[in-house]
């Protein structure tokens, strides 16, 4: 992989887990509100398949989405005022933490509703198919998100139809906390890609590089009209659920086991074998410090929006 | 101007729509079956199939892939086979449709129109019957719309495309075989404005959809008793034009909503909630409230007809609101 | 198999028909009101597969469902009456034809909302798990229902807590104008179960015997505690969806070609060859007949329900 | 009498229910995670798998297991997480349980218990903050609690399993930490009753789950006024308890009804619809009618706060009734 794209990738990677380690902080203090749900440990399945996509594809992700928005093209400012609440954010202050929307980038929304995206990637899929577009649309969702119906719905009409889709489920293990293995009869997710016919494949949501590899063969596919693809990448949040989750469901053990396979310290080994000098990624990292303060900064000196805003924001005119 | 059915009005108005090439049609057995109302019977053979879509049976999905589709610049025009199927698709309409365009900040606008149809009276049983336009009425967010008439079905279809936000177009199936004039010319009738279709000055009936041919019968009724009732086509239930109801019974100051949905599962209270407030002064006496039975529909003919306001069931209840009011509220 | 017990399959089959025939003739005299959907052709899907039942239980059917009514014991002039709405109807005339309900025989319903009797099965088997019976639900839907969200979310479920319920699909290749290729990515209905581990098998539908023994099997695997099952019956309806269908989009030819596996010709035919006497036969049919018609006398001398069973019966007191 | 927490209060009434083998307990994640509010917390220890049965994310068959589970006599009381989520099970609680009783002829009550979650004012976004209840109190079939306190959480709770019908009970998140007296043995609350909270004698209150506890702070700052404030806590949405509204507005000939959902989308309209056929001539003026903004609820905190009806809104409303009422209507 090519020098400048790995750094590329790791430093999306950084930027990520710095931005919820400052949101966490600042959720602390009580400057953003409702529910925060952190990426961490999750960075390389965002980053690694939101590069393979061209910034006129379209993107959708649930409620855990800063990093696809990040990833996407959202300035980190523009993010984190959004979390503020402020006019300034990606949705002016009107979606929060959980509803990141930017209509430039194509990030198409966060949502807080389990599986609500997923019907909404497949129509986005839709509309490229009927002007005639290469475009692609990718639509992330976790784990929990294969059990509602909608899941199904959509994987059926996007197959029937050959629709240029990726569906990311990024399993985590857990749905809030249920493990997977009692939510679902079969527990190896990709697998329900069968039932429509559909190319599904199981990835290691902790490798970058692999998260690209497969995501790159299923943005081919689509972007070639030969239709969807469900890429399962199997990964682990490090934090609870959300702010509130004091993560009483699963053991400090198999939190540890997750830890040795970092996508972020992993990758920066990789890169330093690959030649990549320390100092390299240490500016990286520094460079990521200073853009998620200047973010916080922004975020605070922004205004609100106004009530006239909320009003007039109710119907398009 | 040439005359046509309910149907026609509605199948040519789709046709004016699809000379717009990012317009497609979307729903269940719209194209090979014709629809099951035979709305767009035909299309398929003039459009070919990727402009009239059958669908699977998946109506969160027909309309989350509208939703989709709008985003990216095309017009989809989603069909779900009647409103009560809606249901399956509640969370799309109300969570998504009808938010997405406030909670991106103003960013993604969502010019979806919904087709669907509402109605009881054909034996259908409780599943089948019921009119929830007025739930999606209540919703901020969306619009929703209703026609009466053949004119105003194509004409507020033809706004509603016009229109960035996400419109329910809710048809009334008893209503597809009703005829009248139609402009050659694609007219627009704008959405949020009712429409007075009969004069009157002693008395308002304010309905919508098929109820407001009942209540037009209704008003030929009372013309025996020499009571004379205007009658207000609502036609958009969201928002309401609460202009021209002020307007009406600021002339004739009684008034009587009439609803073909059970009581108190359409917007009637709401319209008779803000009424009260903003015309009580102008009122004679309390706005009367005629709706179906609140009862899930029975499939026995007899119990349906009963369970559905007719016109005698209004002219008597406006009739009795010019003898004795006082005895009337205070009963 | 047990002669006594053919004939009375046998039996059952050209009870469902004959009932269906006159069904249509007093729709057509303005007696039965409301949609009509006959069972013509698909005799053998109801008659095989709730046989294997016993009176304890359940069946749950879609709106397609005089058959499953009246093989599942409601008797056939409370089914007439039903469809005359009249008070003696099984649903005392609340219901019609789509909902014939008789919770004596454990006929829990039909269901106008397409797949809206799948999660009540579930429900049903879940009941009886609880309670630690050895009971069985059944539930019956068309090739149409298997792409709403609900019957995704049924089948996780059952398979995951390995409730005792067997759905059958009785496949007629349409569903209203739709033939299945052009609604589902994999036109076999009974490879969806693999995505949730659940055992599932295709089936002849117009063989009733064949029909029996499949879900004889399903219904031993849920009473054993082994968990559900999906059956896939291959089958046609002879007539327009409901009443008011003209049927333009199949061709005669493909109706003709069913024809010869007419599930009650063809069963009689082998009745004869196992040396079942005509007129044993012909006994059958013109008892049948003489059932029909009692029915419609029945449903036609039966009184309306009132206004005040309509009141009353918005809510249990 | 022992003080408890509304959570708390509902946590005992589950125990008590679950004294009886047929009742288990159904939902996402309230067993290991011990309830997405802590409601349910422990009670997996204490029961075991077998009655808290977490489930997948599948809100529809979680209501369409319960409907179909309570039909062999058990009796699961199901839980979906928030009252947001209920949207994904629109079909299945309206064209499912609501209709049953009425379809079968009365042969299959639905004694389905379905608790859940409502309320805004926690910056949730505007998927996250709809106080739904008011879509399943317009529905014929549903009966619909919302306890305002810990005593009638878990009363309610009680009488809802007595009740042969579906209940939707919908506890408000903001209510969970409040405290009250609980008495110690099981106490019934009838559903279909309301109660006056406060006595007053010059205007009525009329509202339901948290904003009972606003329009108690209401009418603390209306006594500053010199205006003796009655409030009243509906309890259930459906049916309403018009008896009780009736008796309070003939002796207070003034009525305010407050809401916390935007407004058209609770039962306010329907409320104030037949409050003012029966009660017009009692009324000194109209109903006023206090509810949310009626707009997708926005996430920035001030905005949430302004689109959400406070007490001294609400005093401000009350106290301009006493003032030139004239004016007011007139405006
Ligand atoms: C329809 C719906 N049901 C329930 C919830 C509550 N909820 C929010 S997140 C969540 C768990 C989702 O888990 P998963 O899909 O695995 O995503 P993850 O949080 O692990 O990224 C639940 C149950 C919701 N938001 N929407
Ligand atoms: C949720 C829902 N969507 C649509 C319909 C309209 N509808 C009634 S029957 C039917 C076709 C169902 O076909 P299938 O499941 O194959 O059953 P069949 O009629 O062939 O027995 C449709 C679309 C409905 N009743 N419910
Ligand atoms: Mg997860
Ligand atoms: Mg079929």
């Amino acid at each position: 992989m090519d020098r400048e794209f790995s750094l590329r990738l790791y430093r999306q990677m950084v930027l990520i887990r710095a931005f919820e380690d400052q949101a966490a902080e600042q959720y602390g203090r009580g400057r953003i509100g409702g529910f925060l749900h952190l990426y961490i440990g999750e960075e390389a399945c965002a980053v690694g398949a939101i590069n393979t996509l061209r910034k006129e594809d379209y993107v959708v992700a649930h409620y855990r989405d800063h990093g696809h928005a990040l990833v996407k093209g959202c300035s980190t400012r523009a993010v984190m005022a959004e979390l503020f609440g402020k006019a300034t954010g990606v949705s002016r202050g009107m979606g929060g933490s959980m509803h990141l929307f930017c209509a430039n980038n194509r990030m198409m929304g966060g949502y807080a509703i389990v599986g609500g995206g997923i019907p909404i990637g497949v129509g986005l899929a839709l509309g490229i198919q009927h002007q005639g577009l290469d475009q692609v649309a990718m639509t992330f969702f976790g784990d929990g998100a294969v059990n509602e119906g909608e899941f199904h719905e959509s994987l059926n009409l996007a197959a029937l139809w050959k629709l240029p889709v990726v569906f990311v489920c990024e399993n985590n293990l857990y749905a809030m906390g249920t493990p997977l293995a009692r939510s679902s009869a079969v527990p190896e997710i990709y697998k329900r890609a069968e039932a429509y016919a559909m190319p599904s494949q199981q990835v290691d949501g902790m490798d970058v590089e692999a998260m690209y590899r497969a995501c790159s063969e299923a943005v081919e596919r689509a972007r070639r009209g030969d239709g969807p693809t469900l890429v399962e990448a199997l990964t682990y949040r490090y934090k609870g659920h959300s702010m509130a989750d004091a993560v009483s469901y699963r053991t400090r053990e198999e939190e540890r086991a997750w830890h040795p396979r970092d996508p972020i310290a992993r990758y920066a080994q990789i890169l330093r074998e690959r030649g990549v000098a320390e100092e390299e990624l240490h500016r990286i990292d520094q460079g990521v410090a200073a853009e998620v303060e200047d973010a916080v900064r922004f975020a605070e000196d922004s205004p609100d929006p106004t009530f006239e805003d909320m009003v007039r924001l109710t119907y398009a005119a | 101007m040439p005359v046509m059915t309910y149907r026609e009005a509605i199948r040519q108005g789709l046709r004016e729509l699809l000379r717009d090439p990012a317009v497609f049609l979307m729903g269940e057995d719209i194209g090979a079956y014709g629809g099951a109302f035979a709305v767009t019977k035909g299309l398929l053979d003039e459009y070919g199939e990727d402009r009239i879509r059958d669908t699977p049976i998946s109506e969160a999905v027909i309309i989350g892939a509208g939703i989709g589709a709008v985003m990216t610049g095309v017009r989809p025009i989603v069909e779900i086979m009647t409103i009560n199927f809606t249901l399956l698709a509640f969370d799309v309409i109300v969570n998504h449709a009808a938010k997405i365009y406030a909670m991106s900040g103003g960013q993604i606008p969502i010019p979806l129109i919904m087709r669907t149809v509402t109605g009881s009276g054909n034996q259908l049983g409780a599943q089948h019957s019921q009119n929830i336009e007025g739930h999606y009425a209540m919703v901020p967010g969306l619009k929703v719309v209703a026609p009466a008439t053949p004119a105003d079905a194509q004409g507020l279809l033809l706004a509603a495309y016009d229109d960035r936000n996400p419109v329910l177009f809710a048809e009334h199936f008893a209503l597809y075989n009703t005829k009248g004039e139609v402009s050659e010319a694609p007219e627009r009738v704008p959405l949020g404005k009712g429409a007075v279709v009969r004069r009157g000055a002693d008395l308002t009936l304010i309905s919508y959809s098929r109820m407001v041919n009942v209540c037009l019968e209704a008003a030929e009724m009372l013309t025996q008793r020499r009571i004379d009732a205007e009658v207000i086509d609502l036609r958009t239930l969201r928002p309401v034009d609460y202009d021209l109801i002020l307007d009406s019974l600021n002339r004739t100051h009684r008034g009587i909503v009439v609803e073909e949905a059970a009581k108190g599962t359409s917007i009637g209270g709401s319209i008779i909630g803000e009424l009260q407030e903003i015309a009580f002064h102008t009122l004679d006496m309390p706005i009367r409230w005629i709706a179906g039975e609140p009862t899930p529909m029975p499939y026995n003919r007899q119990l349906e007809r009963m369970a559905i306001p007719n016109a005698t069931v209004i002219a008597d209840a406006a009739a009795q609101m010019f003898i004795s009011p006082k005895r009337r509220a205070a009963s």
